[in-house]
């Protein structure tokens, strides 16, 4: 970096004006990102945002640095290209529940299981904003949409649980109206080598508002949530008097008071990110358990594009030139 | 047939079972007579299935090629001389032969299992079914078990070296030499048992021919004795010469090239070829799908690189909103289609020209791309080049055309000079953010902004985006003059197409027009008819869109034109809506390519019918 | 303009933010004028965004409507009454007024904050770029908070009341009833506070209008008073027609319908109006993504059930594959397509008819199928009819072509007597498994063997099969014969169209050929020219692959032909190549419908020049 | 039933030559399904197999009952079509590793989160058999293949933890040569309402010869593989003398040997089919942990096409007839 000034969140604001809803989740989100580049020292030049379709995917543009909005579903895709093409890059992907869960699930699947080394924001509202309220993949049964006036009955899919059945070295959750963890997280998701995959519960105010209420408002997020700490013991509430306990017979978790019950801290359960069966078992936790938060699984491992081109020894022109004399597979196995 | 007469060329097919190693046999002839200089071409021809049932017709695998002392440019019509392992293999070929023909079996193979599995109920050898050919049945099986039964390999595995001792003899007939085989042998086997046993059993191949009462009269290699000797040349398949192409245009643009494919039949040949050569620039990415595969092509372009992508028609189908993608966003992009039968998965393993159509008009909404045709296997070296250039030079997905005969297909090619490539016109000019949309007037390319340069910063998408700024544009005359730019850009790539020439014969009485593989069996068709007297031209198209602006012209002088193809008229319908040409059409929908009889046999049909009808006329007139 | 002239028809644009209730407002005064028993016909125009920034020039959302005692076709080219609820909504929208027009607006919007947002250097109220209309100021907001004030719903709530209150004074400026509104109103809002409000606001603003000075003068109705009057009519959304459509061709069939699809601008609304149908047989799939929409409708109609898909041009891109799989599965499939602008995602919210390539040949492989296009609102429910008609009974896929206009635009419907509807000719031989492909012989359709029934056990799937028995083959011959079946099944197609004829003018001079949503302001461009003497007929198509029989037929009595479109000339492609006719063209790829002025001033035009050719071609013989 | 006669398995063959390879283990597949269908009682006229393409895909063509060989990767999205339209249907689905976790991962996550009821196997030869032997999502790394002739480093796909992520309710696994217990196995997955997956350890004796020889071959099953039963001690082991325990501190499982060492059977982990945090850690084992076999996770939920049409209730002429005439909003909600 050197002497490069120390850049500040509106150095990665565009002149374009924002298009979403008033009130909409997503400017939290943008917040978060641009003050995550800025403290994180992202090089703006260097610094690439992929999008799909949907009012989530509309991120890119309102962000100074270079976008790329794509199809519908394909963001992962084409990041992965961009990554390979360039390895030097920090890519992220900005997708919806619709975009990265719906049609753009197996794009996911596939570049969290080979981890390349890109951060994948999930804007999880439950909804399909951009065209108009239609249910999701995420949205809850009973969801009453256009598509679903009586209700919808399919069971939805769980972003964290699939992102871990997917083989990602990361999985994390945060909401849109927490900016204070929402900052701290997309920083710890900047410095993971590989894919990150974070869910960010987020607010659409006019085709599925305030679903995240009950678990992430302000008033409720301290008894609703829990944030983790890696080799902590998992403790949360208003005065931190609740805490987690492991059932080992029953492998569940199951809620204590500390103030009123006769546990200790030394009984509870202790945060392991680099425990796959305890973040499926974190991931999985709804009330009347805390929703979990923060960094719930976390695994160093090669990323896809450390190694991808090798090294460049070859000369060029004279190996092109002997495989056009004398034949690809001669020479190549 | 008493014995073979010297001809200019000679044509050869060998079938078996898939498990028989027939391609490997084919390949190997096919190098030795290159080597001996013979100008040749070659139409492999396999089943769908992995390893088809043993001795079942649709199992069988074939290899056919034409080698000669004069130009060739089909694997042949009809073979003269056919190796066939079975009887399965002896059947599903015997229509195809020259009466009179060679047929070399092996009559302990002619059991009445395997007649049944053949679908026979009598026996060929004693049926009369084999009466107009010349038959030697040579008990090549166990011949090849003496051979090899000193290395103690074990009966299944000796067995399977027939196809080398078969070849031994193929050789000694055409008078071609065993080196450049043992050589491959030695080379291609680990194992030294497996080595020395497929040795032994290709020299006592060659010395049965030698040492029975074959030898000598049969004895013959083609006419004149080679025409190509003292040039560089080498065979080449279809699919390597692609791939070949592709990294000589990365290297000539100084580009990476980041290949993203999925594999699909006839494919992936290319996206093989290109794998594990980081070293010199040229990645493969195997993607999860068509879909992922042209996305992070686009992706690799984006961010600066050649971005590649190929399939054939099914993949191609997935692909399309993608490829709108790269035409929205201006990127440059190559799109390979190795076109096969369909529809839908319809005869992965047989060729097809079906995909024109897809290539030219299958897109949402009003978006234009430039599509080319390679039109045989050496010819995809110069058409992977021109396909790198007018991505690069316009700023746009291109289309290339090939097909799974000419991908599978090979050819002799006299070696070209890589430096002698100049891939001019790419669209270097990088200009800042601020000017994303100023274009090239030429060729309306706007300049490729890459990550990782600060001045370079912008956003793009799939969004409609004023003409000027490229920032999204809702517009209703601002989406006019970008539909209008669009096309713009690729007519402009008629621009640069060099002027349109006959392939042979003069620019009168009937212009044969035609694109991709069908090339050398037309090719040889009307140079024949022109021997005959008949007046026509031969018109072959690279470029399918935008069409060459002096293709008019050059077809104004003709009588009637006429289209072959590999489909129900698909660039039939082009030039009659482009160029308002009235055209007679010749099509084939059967998964094979074209004979050159047949073609001839329809040119002269249709020059006799204009005759009559001149007479007619002047009857009544 | 002093006072409103008595007109045969008006034209009014509301426009506002879009959270301001424009389509809300403009749909309630299309109910009413519909039970005043007026023809009609509406434009809503949105932008992209749910809910766009307040007052920007790109967040403007429109509702335009042309209401009268004629026969209405079009939403009419240039408004005489706006309302304009903001400084933004005003400007974007001036350009397109006719001379004179009423503007009603509040000047309480136009501070110096909105007039930025708009973009506007300078108050239009007082710059004088307002002095060629009749303006009226009225101070909107204020009056509509002053009439609900009473109920209580505070500032904000109360404010949003004012789409009422200007409905209240656009009804009377008609003298148009209240009823069906505050009907509306009331079983719309649950919350007692939020309907009396409503009810208020649009009482007030139709009392304002009576009480102040606008009365009596400007107060009209149109001439003549109702023509329509006695007759079953209602107003109908394009959408909506279409999927009662499909719902009437359920019923019809005794069949249950699967409506397999994934939601996409414009084409989603038909998905929601189909959704909890369940008890009649109607279902709905929200699936994945576009390719599992495809497929699990294919599915539904291989398990015998009516499968249909929806989407816009992307969606069908990706749909691709599967619609060859029906193909060549030979399973009957309606596949909807809403056409929007493009390339890639173009602009959603806008109106193209450049799907028609796709739609035709938009497929690997030779893969016809039948095409056609709905021309109107209302004509899509018949459209929807035929489309289902052609699937059944040919067994073969559809593809019917609709456009973000027709879905949204709404329209007088004379309501269609459901047992009037006969669909003839479904394919509903069974046979059994050992005659899967027996056809029959004038329409190709094979049987239709549903799961459930033993005899009817077979297996089938997208690799080519054999002619007769269904089996897999890879037989050179037989990929012919069905490659030429697949061909003569769409084609037989044409056996079954109506005859072509014209919908309005002589067969002579000009004929205008069109299809799709152009058919509105192409018949008035048409009758209008020729009520001023010009000779021209007007050809509209509804199948647009095959093409019927006999248009070349009808149009061969004419001088000229123009092909209209909103695409840049795909339909004119088509004929030239089918039908080898020379045409002109206007095309116009704006995101925009046609205006009817514009189409009668290019055929003017062109009928000018054709006369001054005509008159030198004179001079000079 | 009835007096239908007992079908036996040759009933559900067809006259269609096997077109694999000789010695392909799909051959045993076949024969097992065709076993499970005559032993479970299935009607042949109300059975359905859907496969997408593959050498796998190729089997609805050699079972006498309906067959539908649609395209790569889409079976499952076929299948639910089918099932929609008709629950009453028994419907199959047959895919490979690269159908179904390559390009159909997208479908396959949504057939089993939706729990459609369908019985799907797929056939993991960790290899393209199809088109000549190219690596696939589930090929080790290392593989080397025509489109990686220095070996692949992409991190595989894992089919059950995918699956399981994805909300499946019935996650097994079998292997190719083991008859008997693929037999049991699939006379389950017929049982199970919703969506049933099945992991077949297949040999591709082409392209990926024995990979699975380790774990699944006769010799080496009974020491490298454990056979699940529900509510049944982990035991394992030729003498059935060896068994897992479960360490809940750090949520993992290690073997112990119950003749050498000081433990019980009661100490041994106990299968629980319904536990998903323990069914993720069997599904995780892999050598010198033994490679869980048999039924791993089944939960009972409502199929998504139980409900789907509800009961038709309505006068539909009369219906539609109104539809048409007052409008269809005017009426649905
Ligand atoms: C191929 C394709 N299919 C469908 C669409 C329509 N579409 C755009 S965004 C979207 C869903 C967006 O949902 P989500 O990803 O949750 O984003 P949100 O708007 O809720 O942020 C859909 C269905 C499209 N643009 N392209
Ligand atoms: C759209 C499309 N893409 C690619 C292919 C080519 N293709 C056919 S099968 C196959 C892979 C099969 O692998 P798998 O599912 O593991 O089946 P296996 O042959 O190993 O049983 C591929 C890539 C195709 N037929 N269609
Ligand atoms: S529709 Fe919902 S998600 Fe989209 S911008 Fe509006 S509030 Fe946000
Ligand atoms: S290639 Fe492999 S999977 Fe395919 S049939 Fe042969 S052995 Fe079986
Ligand atoms: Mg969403
Ligand atoms: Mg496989």
């Amino acid at each position: 970096m050197g002497d490069r000034p120390q850049l500040t969140f509106k150095d990665f604001a565009t002149d374009q004006e924002v298009r979403w809803c008033p009130g909409c989740g997503d400017y939290a989100i943008l917040k978060a990102v641009q003050r995550a580049l800025a403290e994180g020292g992202a090089r703006p030049e260097n610094t690439v945002f992929v999008s799909g379709i949907g009012c989530s995917s509309r991120l890119p543009y309102y962000v100074d640095t270079f976008g790329f909005h794509t199809i519908h579903g394909r963001a992962p895709a084409v990041a992965t290209g961009v990554k390979l093409a360039n390895p030097e890059l920090e890519v992220w992907v900005i997708t919806g529940d619709g975009d990265g869960l719906s049609i753009g699930g197996n794009h996911l699947l596939h570049a969290l299981r080979r981890n390349v080394d890109l951060n994948i924001l999930l804007f999880n509202n439950e909804i399909y904003g951009l065209t108009k309220g239609q249910y999701s993949p995420t949205s809850r049964p009973g969801t009453r949409s256009p598509t679903t006036p009586l209700g919808s009955f399919d069971r939805p899919v769980h972003p964290g649980s699939f992102a871990l059945g997917a083989g990602a070295t990361f999985v994390a959750r945060c909401a849109d109206i927490d900016q204070k963890n929402m900052l701290r997280l997309l920083l710890e998701t900047r410095k993971h080598k590989g894919s990150s995959f974070v869910e960010i519960l987020q607010n659409c105010i006019v085709y599925n508002k305030d679903i995240w209420d009950d678990v992430a408002a302000k008033k409720n997020a301290p008894e609703h949530t829990v944030w983790l700490s890696h080799g902590e013991p998992v403790r949360f509430g208003r005065n931190m008097n609740r805490g987690l306990r492991l059932n080992p017979k029953t492998l569940t978790v199951s809620e204590v008071n500390l103030e009123e019950e006769a546990v200790e801290e030394a009984d509870l359960l202790v945060h392991d990110e680099t425990n796959r069966v305890l973040a499926q078992m974190l991931l999985a936790m709804k009330p009347p358990l805390p929703v979990a938060m923060g960094v719930i699984y976390r695994q160093d491992e090669p990323a896809f594009d450390e190694s991808f081109w090798g090294s460049k020894t070859g000369n060029r022109r004279h190996k092109v030139d002997s495989l056009i004399r004398t034949g690809v597979f001669s020479q190549q196995r | 047939m008493t014995e073979l007469s010297r001809q200019e060329s000679y044509t050869v097919r060998f079938a078996g079972d898939s498990g028989d190693g027939i391609q490997l046999q084919g390949l190997q002839f096919t190098t030795t007579t290159a080597a001996s200089g013979y100008d040749l071409a070659t139409f492999p021809d396999f089943p769908a299935e992995i390893r088809a049932p043993a001795g079942t017709r649709f199992g069988v695998s074939a290899f056919q090629i034409q080698f000669g002392g004069k130009r060739v440019t089909t694997p042949g019509d009809t073979p003269e001389i056919l190796v066939a392992f079975n009887p399965a293999a002896l059947v599903v070929n015997l229509s195809d032969l020259k009466p009179g023909a060679l047929i070399i079996l092996d009559p302990d193979q002619f059991t009445q299992q395997h007649l049944k599995r053949a679908e026979l109920t009598s026996n060929p050898l004693s049926d009369g079914s084999l009466s107009s050919f010349e038959v030697w049945e040579i008990d090549i099986t166990r011949l090849t078990l003496a051979a090899v039964q000193d290395y103690g390999l074990g009966t299944k595995a000796s067995a399977r070296c027939k196809n080398f001792w078969v070849l031994g003899l193929v050789l000694w007939l055409f008078n071609q030499p065993r080196t450049r085989v043992s050589e491959w042998i030695s080379n291609k086997f680990a194992d030294p048992l497996v080595r020395d046993s497929n040795i032994a059993a290709l020299n006592a191949g060659h010395a049965y021919a030698e040492t029975t009462e074959l030898a000598p009269k049969q004895r013959q290699e083609p006419l004149p004795a080679s025409f190509l000797e003292g040039v560089d040349y080498r065979t080449v398949m279809g699919s390597e010469a692609l791939a070949l192409g592709l990294m000589a245009a990365a290297e000539r643009t100084g580009l990476d090239l980041l290949f993203c494919s999925y594999p699909i039949t006839p494919a992936s040949s290319v996206l093989h070829y290109l794998s594990g050569l980081q070293d010199i620039g040229v990645a493969t990415f195997q993607a999860e799908d068509e879909i992922a595969a042209v996305c992070a092509a686009i992706g690799a372009s984006y961010a600066g690189k050649l971005g590649i992508t190929s399939s054939s028609g099914p993949g191609i189908a997935l692909k399309t909103e993608g490829i709108g993608l790269a035409i929205a966003a201006e990127l440059p992009l190559v799109v390979l289609n190795f076109q096969r039968s369909g529809p839908s998965t319809g005869m992965p393993t047989k060729t097809d020209q079906s995909d024109l159509y897809q290539a030219v008009y299958g897109r949402n909404a009003d978006a234009p791309l430039p599509v080319i045709a390679a039109r045989s296997p050496s010819d995809s070296f110069e058409a992977a080049i021109e396909a790198v250039t007018l991505a690069l030079r316009h700023m746009t997905p291109v289309i290339l055309l090939s097909d799974g005969y000419i991908a599978n297909a090979s050819e002799l090619w006299p070696v070209p000079d890589l430096a002698s490539f100049e891939i001019s016109g790419v669209n270097t000019r990088s200009g800042s953010s601020a000017k994303l949309f100023e274009r090239d007037p030429a060729t309306y390319a706007r300049p490729w902004l890459r990550p990782g340069q600060a001045e370079h910063i912008h956003r793009i998408g799939g969004l409609e985006k004023d003409l000027l700024t490229g920032h999204i544009s809702y517009d209703s005359q601002n989406h006019q003059a970008m539909t209008d730019m669009r096309l713009a850009k690729v007519e402009s790539v008629a621009d640069f197409i060099p002027p349109c020439k006959l392939e042979s014969g003069t620019p009168e009485g009937l212009a044969v027009v035609a694109w991709g593989s069908t090339y050398g069996a037309i090719r040889q068709a009307v140079e024949e008819l022109l021997k005959e007297g008949f007046q026509l031209g031969h018109v072959h198209l690279r470029h399918l869109n935008p069409l060459p602006r002096d293709l008019p012209g050059l077809l104004s002088s003709f009588d009637e034109i006429l289209v072959v193809e590999m489909n129900t008229g698909q660039l039939a319908s082009i030039l009659r809506d482009k160029l308002q040409l009235k055209v007679r059409q010749l099509n084939q929908v059967t998964g094979q390519p074209f004979n050159v009889d047949t073609v001839k046999s329809f040119i002269r049909g249709l020059l006799a019918e204009e005759k009559s009808l001149e007479l007619t006329q002047t009857q009544v007139n």
